[in-house]
């Protein structure tokens, strides 16, 4: 069963330094909240994964969080590049950053396979790529009925994963609606989860498109309202699609980024 | 007539090629601009997927990321990204796929991984595949707008982030791949086609008041020109009013 | 985009003598009316395909539609063995019938697979059990990453999957909620399919818990009330319950299910 | 005292094998019989899966079928049966899974398939697998019910549906199932736990008024009996309550 904490506990408890994290949500219902807190707490050495890192992304990256990068489209949609995040790959600032580069399609297979508790999955991908020469997560499989070769890849199963839900019940049952991405599969992957939610409730009204993930499927649930801006929250929240325009700005030198970093952890200039 | 930029032209061009009652897998940007414009115009039963799960959305501004909240609201369905990639495109089951690109090379292949010869110290970090690499592979064709340049439109990508027609014709089927790869380019400047005999990219149509040595300018190899090279249709009112509508819509 | 037809229509344009035919349905939503029209239609040949082959496919080996069924579990649930099946496999009445006998979770895989466009799923099954020795479409896979051995099955593509949904809009758009089982996958593993409806609407309202398959991925639909009983449709009616323990009599010998069979197919005695 | 049927001393002594807050993966029939009887009793935060998809199943009656439209009605969640077995039971995540026999063997295999030794040519003809063999593989654990009779307890399977300790201590490490396997299996005579040096099923506890000669009797193995043999508390009146009024809501 669910335990519900605060985010600072949750986060505390469950995402240690040099931990595989993965905080997903397909542009909706982004953990943000979640990894400011990651932020706060000054994790180092992480491996990130997710498919579409983003802002909240580049902001970990350019804190010196995260060592290695496991993903398929880093960017900063609708805007343009992450200006951390091409810092720390083109010139190691402020730590070297490893990547690991998939598609969509072949890191949705891969946690596919965590939650599936297999070791590898299948898919028709890759194919006259030059991905599979700069990874070694990309193996060619053979299918034993009609000899076709397709791409394996490997389980995505990391330590924490994070999401974000519109509700959880006091059980800790949480319901997610809209466009769910792959968190169910990132949840059921993961060693251990957090998921943060718009608000705790007593009873879950079914609605039409929500999944539920039960609460005995998750480790930690905590209440943060507000908690994926300025991504969105279908029923809650629209998009704050400036807050996006603005990190163009914040994100594209290291001085900019640096005083921002400063406000979200309070240190004094 | 109406007066109209370069880029409202390419839009309308690429809009012309989804026919009525097609499916297409739309990449965010200028195809999804592109795509929106067909659907709201000559093509009301197209079906656009995109890769957050939404089957057929029916956006009534154009969506400024891969997952707005109205691309799920107005959908058909929406399912998991995992389902959308294994279940429905992986299939084949999608007419056209519509993708943008960082570079393009002589044959139709695609970048949108980095700039530069070494990958592990790139010129430029690109943001990477996406859903890219499948939708280049498995849709029935592929369709391909963006800008022309010199910078853009190169001999040889730096990466191949997508398969178009590898180094020509027959590549694909060696590989098997299922679908046929890009059959349509269309930039600012005019439409490209791969050639039936070594689908090396040929420029087929030029849009009005494009000169065929601009195009050849602003591409990086030896741009060949077909024998019957016609002219695009421009925008007509209609279309430049629905796209300045969707535009208008989203700012 | 999914036709409207009538349902005899529909079975004579969608399923030809030696098909392999999938009828779907987990419990709840067993497309009932459409295996009887293929009684009625008097296909032969057919290789049936079911996870859970229960009184309707009982009739339809009975009737002698069938020479081989693929499945993981035949039974008359709650009730206990069917009879004509049994009759079938242990003295070929009418005919001969093979058998291909997995788990269901093989089967959920196999159409998984036919659903991905893939020539074969990885599972975790089978292991220890008899099931592989008596069949060869369960083989051995190696992880190309971890060396563990798995087990892989082919894909299953009906050339005619068969389900049953509460609703179709006017355009072919398919409704279903509650057990929704393997009828997704079961309709797009397919080359065609056949929805049969409880009825059609001008809108399909958003409803808790219920998936949409999309017009364009359906050949066929007709509107067919009533078509899952004695199974039940969630929201319309319940499980006859006294029809599935009326079936063992009439199954058990070849005598009675003859005169069911000569009345449903209107030849008089 | 309230009299009682060995059926319901069964199902009793099935149901206080679950603990509360156990996840439990219910075949239909006795299985699920015990497993809502103890949901119902002492352990009302124990989750039932179903493998029709209904994770969290809170029925108020014994359900006929693994499909009932009451399980999906009253469940946390529904969803697909390749997820159920996938994303739910493939990893590991499930403590117990409670499955029934036609036929058992001394090392807990279980039949469901064919009575007879030739498969093509079968003396009776079981329903087949369905999803035992998973269950079985990968649950935390597997309890058995089934009544006790040479018929059903044999020295060894006609055919392997569901594997339990195979030929013996170190089978199931060896194929690398991950489960623990049958740890206990309920009949209407007692309780048979695996021996931990051999794994061969072995009497652990008689239920009331039950002699030894009786399940030695009724096994088709020569039964070995635990040093130890305890007997199963007879069923208080709270349980038969509970067990008789679902049975009533079933009627």
């Amino acid at each position: 069963m669910a335990e519900l904490l605060s985010l600072k506990e949750a986060v505390a408890r469950l995402v240690r330094d040099g931990d595989t994290v993965a905080l997903e949500g397909f542009t909706h219902l982004i953990p943000v909240a979640a990894g400011h807190e990651i932020i706060r707490q000054r994790r180092t050495g992480l491996t990130l994964v997710r498919m579409t890192p983003d802002i909240v992304y580049d902001q970990l990256i350019g804190a010196g969080c995260a060592s290695k990068l496991i993903f398929s489209w880093g960017g900063n949609p609708g805007v343009g590049s992450l200006h951390r995040f091409r810092d720390a790959v083109q010139h190691s600032w402020p730590v070297p950053l490893e990547i690991e580069e998939h598609s969509h399609a072949g890191m949705a297979n891969r946690y596919v396979a965590g939650a599936s508790g297999l070791p590898f999955a299948v898919l028709r991908g890759y194919t006259g790529t030059d991905l599979a020469a700069h990874t070694d997560t990309i193996k060619p499989i053979t299918c034993p009925f009609t000899g076709e070769r397709l791409a394996a890849v490997p389980a995505l199963n990391p330590d924490v994963s994070i999401v974000h839900a519109q509700r959880a019940d006091r059980s800790g049952n949480v319901q997610i609606w809209g466009i769910t991405g792959v968190q169910k599969e990132a949840v059921l992957a993961a060693k251990r989860s957090l998921v943060t939610v718009e608000e705790i409730v007593d009873e879950l009204e079914p609605r039409p498109g929500a999944i539920v993930l039960p609460s005995w499927a998750v480790t930690v649930v905590a209440e943060v309202p507000g908690g994926a801006r300025p991504s969105y929250a279908a029923g809650y929240y629209e998009r704050d699609n400036d807050a996006y325009q603005a990190w163009d700005a914040i994100g594209r030198d290291r001085e900019s980024f640096t005083r921002w970093l400063d406000e979200l952890t309070g240190v004094k200039a | 007539m109406t007066e109209y930029t370069s880029d409202e032209m390419m839009s309308v061009a690429a809009a012309r090629a989804l026919g009525d009652g097609m499916s297409c897998f739309v990449g965010i940007g200028l195809p999804s601009t592109a795509a929106n414009l067909a659907r709201r115009g000559h093509a009301p039963n197209l079906t656009l997927i995109y890769e957050s799960g939404c089957l057929g959305a029916k956006p009534s501004r154009l969506p400024l990321s891969i997952g707005d909240g109205e691309l799920a609201d107005t959908a058909d369905a929406v399912v998991s990204v995992p389902e959308v990639f294994n279940y429905w495109l992986q299939p084949g089951r999608i007419d056209v796929g519509f993708l943008g690109a960082a570079q393009l090379d002589k044959f139709g292949n695609i970048n949108t991984t980095v700039i530069g010869p070494d990958y592990a110290h790139p010129k430029v970090r690109l943001p990477g595949a996406g859903g890219a690499p499948e939708i280049a592979a498995s849709c029935r064709e592929v369709f391909v707008v963006l800008r022309q340049s010199t910078r853009t439109f190169v001999e040889k990508v730096d990466f191949v982030t997508s398969f178009g027609h590898g180094t020509g014709k027959g590549d694909r089927a060696r590989l098997g791949l299922p679908g046929a790869g890009p059959t349509l380019v269309v930039t600012d400047l005019g439409l490209m086609r791969p050639d039936p005999e070594t689908a090396e990219l040929t420029l087929t149509e030029l849009h009005p008041g494009v000169e065929v040595d601009q195009v050849v300018a602003a591409t990086g190899w030896k741009l060949k020109v077909a024998g019957d090279l016609g002219t695009t249709p421009a925008p007509t009112e209609a279309e430049l009013r629905i796209l300045r509508d969707l535009k208008r819509a989203s700012a």
